[in-house]
């Protein structure tokens, strides 16, 4: 078996099933867990809990003013790899091909060209990113191992995606394969380190958008 | 025919020049991208060679590697290929039969002690023995091991013999291996295709010929010259992807257009060939032209990857039921989790006591 | 009790006897038993970010990174991936996600209870909408069990439950309410059997701000309302909510709930402090143990609703003036138009501070800081943050709707020479009431 | 290498043949002061049918055109340009080699002199055969 074949079929099989265990396993075993009762009455106007979650889902999006002068960096640089990892996973042709044969839904795809931009762009503000954690006191201080593999992770299959789109440093099929090979150990590394947050976010920001709206203050 | 002459010399008998020489090698460094100023050094190789003794063993096949080569696409000049060796034995060429082929086999081997070269089309079977293909009373691996026993170089034609080919694909019901998996250190090269392309065959030939060495070889013993670069390297199609333009499907407005056919199956992406460029049936066409998407014929188990049609970047195996199965296994690891959990809440250090846990 | 300090110098007090093991075990069992759900999704989604930083006045002022929000809470989001998370048989399995020990509770006393002042700013900062306020107040009942808590809050805690308030004896309340009423000549309803109202209050008012039991006594008399205090359950002022004394929280919850209801008041009204809105507006449904039959509403939001409903015309003040959002009222209260408009009725013309609202800077003393002696350093520099604002806005007055906050800003106000008075809303009210 | 139905529409590439054209240049120039012959694969280039029109428009035709018979047709001719050949090898129908030589005589229009000394005996027994005949014949006489 080549490696090819290999990360298309056992390497990328093994990472999935994992993917999908570790997210439901994490999700149910924190979602099951008992509530506190708020009998409290809610602020006179306070939106349901649904729509006090969605208000806060949507409204976490942009942080208050105030918080951006110090934050500026991690916000915008936040946004450019956080878009730029949306184009180039969702808006790439084999992507697209790839998450049609899961999901059965297809959609338009951008140039390859104008992706392999946007790679370079996210491969760019991904480093700055680093350079940021392991510059600021605070981020040196707050962060673990988690954050750096998951930075490393996250890092890798846009590299090796570029390396692939422009057949730089070995032969495309063996390229390819790494690519794939990486997106199997991002998979894998997925649902235990802080990548949750794709899925936690929901959750996370609609908990305490429904606790906030309850007593008709701000998110 | 005589073996001690020089080629030129037997030429010439004939009537053709040494200009013959000369046009052949252009022809041949042209396609082998070898510099045009080596056309002289392989034509000189080439008029002082000797007839180059070949023994053609065919095993697991079916002939298509032999189709191929004896429809190279242009007659006049390759058939001089035919002039430069001596077809010592092929099952399906030569005009005697039975155990007069077999003697014919064994003289050339006399006669040519380490020199001749044995081209071999077709896997051999190792399963039970290696029954499943037999000539002559013995098994296609006795034959191979007996016949390279005295043998210059081995050549590889077609991917069965090259990687095991169609005979090797899932479930391999006769235990089918590739060529390599049974030289030992004889100089090997392989020329996958299926078929290979003609004027590989005839390009690898006429360098062994001429220089007396094997040319460069990649990783999977191809020679670069032919499997130096993919089929999407060198694809008319190639500006159709990179602009983001596909057939969807056969007959729709892509299709029609001519765009890529990446989502259709197309393996030229990982495909190393010289369909792009050499082309078929006399430079006319190949695939993708035709609006087919590249099988990937001449990588090793092309057959067993999925489809052809399904697209490159999508996973090998049906993920549907295993994934359902690791939802359910998921949610159910997490209930137990939170289970767990609440258990743990109630009795963790619940007694007091100094220890932990 | 005893002051000590940790090999890095950090102080920290010590209370009971116990050995290091069992005070670190009974702080893991607390940070253990109080992870519910959203707790639990909160410790599941820190990404790392360093943005509630830029939110903590502690570490602005500082520029220390350790009082970055989600690093105080590391002993606590410790105990939870060990005991609680998902994954938590794993870690246990394998010995990872290292255990805590005495020494690192002693080193995150100070973080806890001297470097957070419950404001809740950081919980906005959030890009994940992590309530990591939330999560220190739930911290600090582990560190509570554990001994581990500030000298001051804990003789605090100790008064309540001797006392039933931090500030008086119960026995001595109803002599301080007579007083307040001679010396400002309002009179007073002490121990009514039966009343509408009930005025709950807080230790601020039993001691530096006396004239403000007057006060509302004054309005409450002017729309004619049947109202009194009452000796039993009269402190709002939740110190078990600050401390981490939960045991205590429910007792202060329960006696001043289960009073008003035996008074039949169908509203009881929070003084002028921002923990006892929290405690008693959202928390005491909780500890009452099901829907409260009555109203319960902050001193500011019956000022906005008398005032609104014309039952008191005031005097036009004109002047300007800024208003200092208590955090628990506005930020994690939603009480932030209310006292706006009491203002603009009192002819005030608001200059508000850069960050008002939801996203004012703390005064600096919330979640027991102003008590906790020891952190007065970190408190004036908190300060500073609050002083530059106001001085930015330039207004001629300067209103709060806290006790805590007025006698904190004061206290900063005294430290740095600054000559601002600041005022009550309800003194405001009060004294500018036509009667 | 040879052009085909798929490349024919392609349109010209006037870059593509003002690299070549560049080339041949310095090539010439090399070959002027030195004598260093040169010789550029066509086919190696991705040049289509119309890029070669093109090409042979801009080097024109010059003095010398030849033929060959040998295993298909060949042309060679001198282009505007003394020194630029360009070889052209053709199969049964269609181009298999195409190329552009810089040199005094491209290398495939030289008589070999191992044929010329081949060629020679043969001359020289065919006159010996003829002078014996013409010698016969007249004895005869």
């Amino acid at each position: 078996m080549d490696l090819l074949t290999f990360a298309r079929g056992p390497a990328l099989e093994i990472a999935m099933a994992i993917f999908v265990i570790g997210v439901l396993w994490r999700m149910v075993g924190v979602l099951s867990l008992p509530a506190w009762r708020d009998d409290s009455p809610p602020r006179k106007g306070a939106p349901p809990a649904w729509l006090a979650a969605l208000q806060a889902i949507f409204g976490k999006m942009a942080p208050h003013r105030t918080f951006l002068k110090a934050g500026m960096f991690t916000t915008i640089n936040g946004y450019v790899f956080h878009i730029g990892l949306a184009i180039c996973v969702f808006a790439f042709a084999p992507h697209i091909l790839f998450l049609k044969s899961l999901f059965g839904l297809s959609w338009p795809a951008l140039p390859s060209g104008m992706i392999f931009a946007v790679g370079a762009v996210t491969a760019g503000s991904l480093i700055a990113a680093l350079i940021y954690r392991l510059t600021s006191p605070v981020l040196k201080l707050i962060s673990r191992g988690n954050d750096y593999i998951s930075w490393g992770l996250t890092f890798l299959p846009v590299v090796t995606g570029l390396a692939a789109a422009s057949h730089i440093g070995a032969r495309y099929e063996t390229l390819l394969a790494i690519h794939i090979l990486s997106i199997c150990v991002f998979l894998a590394w997925f649902p235990f380190g802080k990548l949750m947050h794709a899925f936690l976010f929901v959750f996370s920001r609609g908990a305490t958008g429904i606790r906030f709206r309850h007593r008709g203050a701000q998110i | 025919m005589s073996n001690d002459q020089t080629l030129a010399a037997m030429l010439r008998q004939r009537g053709v020049s040494r200009r013959a020489f000369l046009k052949y090698s252009s022809y041949v460094a042209s396609l082998m991208a070898l510099p045009p100023s080596s056309a002289g050094a392989l034509a000189e190789g080439l008029a002082n060679a000797r007839r180059q003794s070949v023994i053609w063993l065919s095993f697991q096949e079916c002939t298509g590697c032999t189709e191929s080569i004896t429809r190279s696409h242009s007659p006049t000049l390759e058939n001089l290929m035919f002039d430069f060796i001596s077809l010592d034995y092929h099952h399906t060429l030569m005009a005697v039969s039975g155990e007069a082929a077999e003697k014919a086999r064994q003289q050339a081997m006399e006669a040519n002690k380490g020199k001749y070269i044995v081209v071999v089309d077709g896997s051999i079977p190792t399963k039970d023995g290696g029954v499943y293909s037999c000539i002559a009373g013995i098994s296609n691996q006795q034959m191979l091991e007996e016949t390279l026993r005295d043998a210059f170089a081995v050549v590889a034609v077609g991917s069965c013999a090259a990687f095991g080919g169609i005979p090797k694909a899932n479930p391999n019901p006769t235990g089918a291996v590739a060529i390599k998996e049974l030289v030992g250190d004889k100089p090997l090269i392989n020329i996958s295709g299926c078929p290979p392309i003609p004027e590989a065959m005839t390009g690898v030939l006429s360098y062994v010929l001429s220089f007396g060495k094997l040319p460069e070889l990649d990783h999977l013993g191809r020679p670069k010259a032919f499997f130096g670069e993919t089929i999407h390297d060198r694809c008319y199609r190639r500006p159709y992807y990179e602009r983001g333009l596909f057939a969807e499907g056969f007959d729709d407005e892509g299709a029609r257009q001519g765009y890529c056919l990446y989502k259709v199956g197309c393996k030229g992406p990982v495909t190393y060939n010289a369909c792009a460029t050499l082309k078929w049936n006399g430079g006319t066409s190949f695939p993708i032209q035709s609006g087919h998407g590249c099988l990937g014929c001449s990588e090793p188990d092309f057959w067993d990857q999925g489809g052809f049609y399904r697209p490159l970047p999508t996973p090998l195996g049906a993920m549907g039921p295993m994934l359902a199965g690791a939802a359910v296994a998921g949610a159910a690891l997490g209930f137990g989790a939170s289970l767990s959990a609440r258990q743990h809440q109630k009795t963790f250090l619940a007694p007091p006591k100094s220890g932990e846990e | 009790m005893t002051a000590k300090t940790t090999a890095s110098g950090v102080a920290y007090d010590v209370q009971g006897t116990q050995g290091d093991l069992a005070r670190r075990d009974a702080a893991m069992q607390a940070f253990v038993q109080d992870f519910a759900k959203t707790a639990a999704i909160h410790m599941e989604s820190c990404l790392r970010c360093g943005m509630c930083a830029t939110a903590c006045q502690f570490y602005v002022g500082t520029g220390d990174p350790k009082y970055t929000p989600i690093n105080k809470l590391k002993p606590f989001e410790q105990a939870y991936h060990r005991h609680v998370g998902p994954f938590a048989p794993l870690y246990r399995l394998f010995g990872i996600g290292s255990n805590v020990n005495v020494e690192m509770l002693q080193e995150w006393e100070a973080l806890l209870f001297d470097a957070c002042s419950l404001c809740g700013r950081c919980t906005l900062a959030c890009p994940m909408g992590i309530d990591i306020s939330e999560l220190i107040k739930e911290a600090r009942h582990g560190m509570y069990k554990a001994g581990l808590v500030p000298d001051r809050l804990e003789l605090m805690d100790r008064t309540a439950k001797a006392w039933g308030s931090p500030a008086t004896p119960s026995d001595d309340f109803a002599d301080i309410i007579k007083d307040a009423g001679e010396e400002n000549g309002v009179p007073m309803n002490i121990d009514l059997p039966k009343a509408d109202y009930v005025i709950t209050t807080a230790p601020a008012e039993l001691t530096e701000h006396t004239k403000a039991l007057a006060d509302i006594a004054k309005i409450l008399n002017k729309i004619g309302a049947s109202w009194t205090y009452s000796s039993e359950g009269f402190e709002a002022s939740n110190i078990g909510y600050i401390n981490g004394d939960l045991e205590l929280q429910e007792k202060m919850t329960r006696k001043m709930i289960d009073n008003a209801i035996a008074i039949g008041a169908h509203t009881l009204i929070l003084p002028e402090c921002g923990h006892a809105y929290g405690a008693a507006r959202w928390e005491a449904a909780r500890w009452y143990g099901g829907k409260i039959p009555l109203k319960i509403i902050h001193m500011t939001e019956f000022l906005d609703e008398v005032v609104a409903s014309g039952k008191i015309t005031l005097k036009q003040i004109g002047e300007t003036t800024s208003f200092h959002d208590p955090c628990q009222l506005a930020r994690r209260g939603g009480v932030v138009e209310a006292p706006r408009a009491v203002l603009k009725a009192l002819g005030l013309e608001i200059k508000e501070l850069e960050d008002h609202g939801a996203l004012a800077w703390c005064c600096g003393g919330g979640g027991g800081v102003v008590s906790n002696t020891r952190a007065d350093p970190l408190r004036y520099k908190a300060f500073e943050l609050k002083k530059k604002q106001f001085e930015g806005a330039n207004a001629q007055r300067f209103v709060t709707a806290c006790g805590q906050c007025r006698i904190t800003l004061t206290l900063g106000a005294k430290h740095f020479k600054w000559d601002k008075k600041v005022e009550s809303l309800l003194e405001l009210v009060a004294d500018n009431m036509i009667v | 290498m040879t052009s085909t139905c798929a490349e024919r529409g392609k349109p010209v590439d006037p870059r593509m043949i003002e690299a070549v054209l560049g080339e041949i240049a310095a090539q010439l120039e090399t070959f002027a002061l030195s004598g260093e012959c040169a010789s550029i694969d066509l086919g190696g280039l991705p040049f289509s049918g119309r890029d070669r029109e093109a090409l042979d428009a801009r080097l024109g035709r010059g003095e010398i055109q030849a033929t060959i018979d040998l295993a298909g047709r060949s042309e060679v001719w001198e282009t505007g340009f003394s020194g630029v050949w360009r070889v052209r090898h053709f199969d049964a129908t269609k181009i298999i080699v195409d190329l552009v030589e810089i040199a005094s005589i491209p290398e495939i229009l030289r008589s070999d002199r191992r044929d010329a000394k081949l060629a020679a005996q043969r001359l020289k027994a065919a006159l010996e055969r003829e002078n014996a005949v013409l010698a016969e014949n007249a004895h005869e006489q």
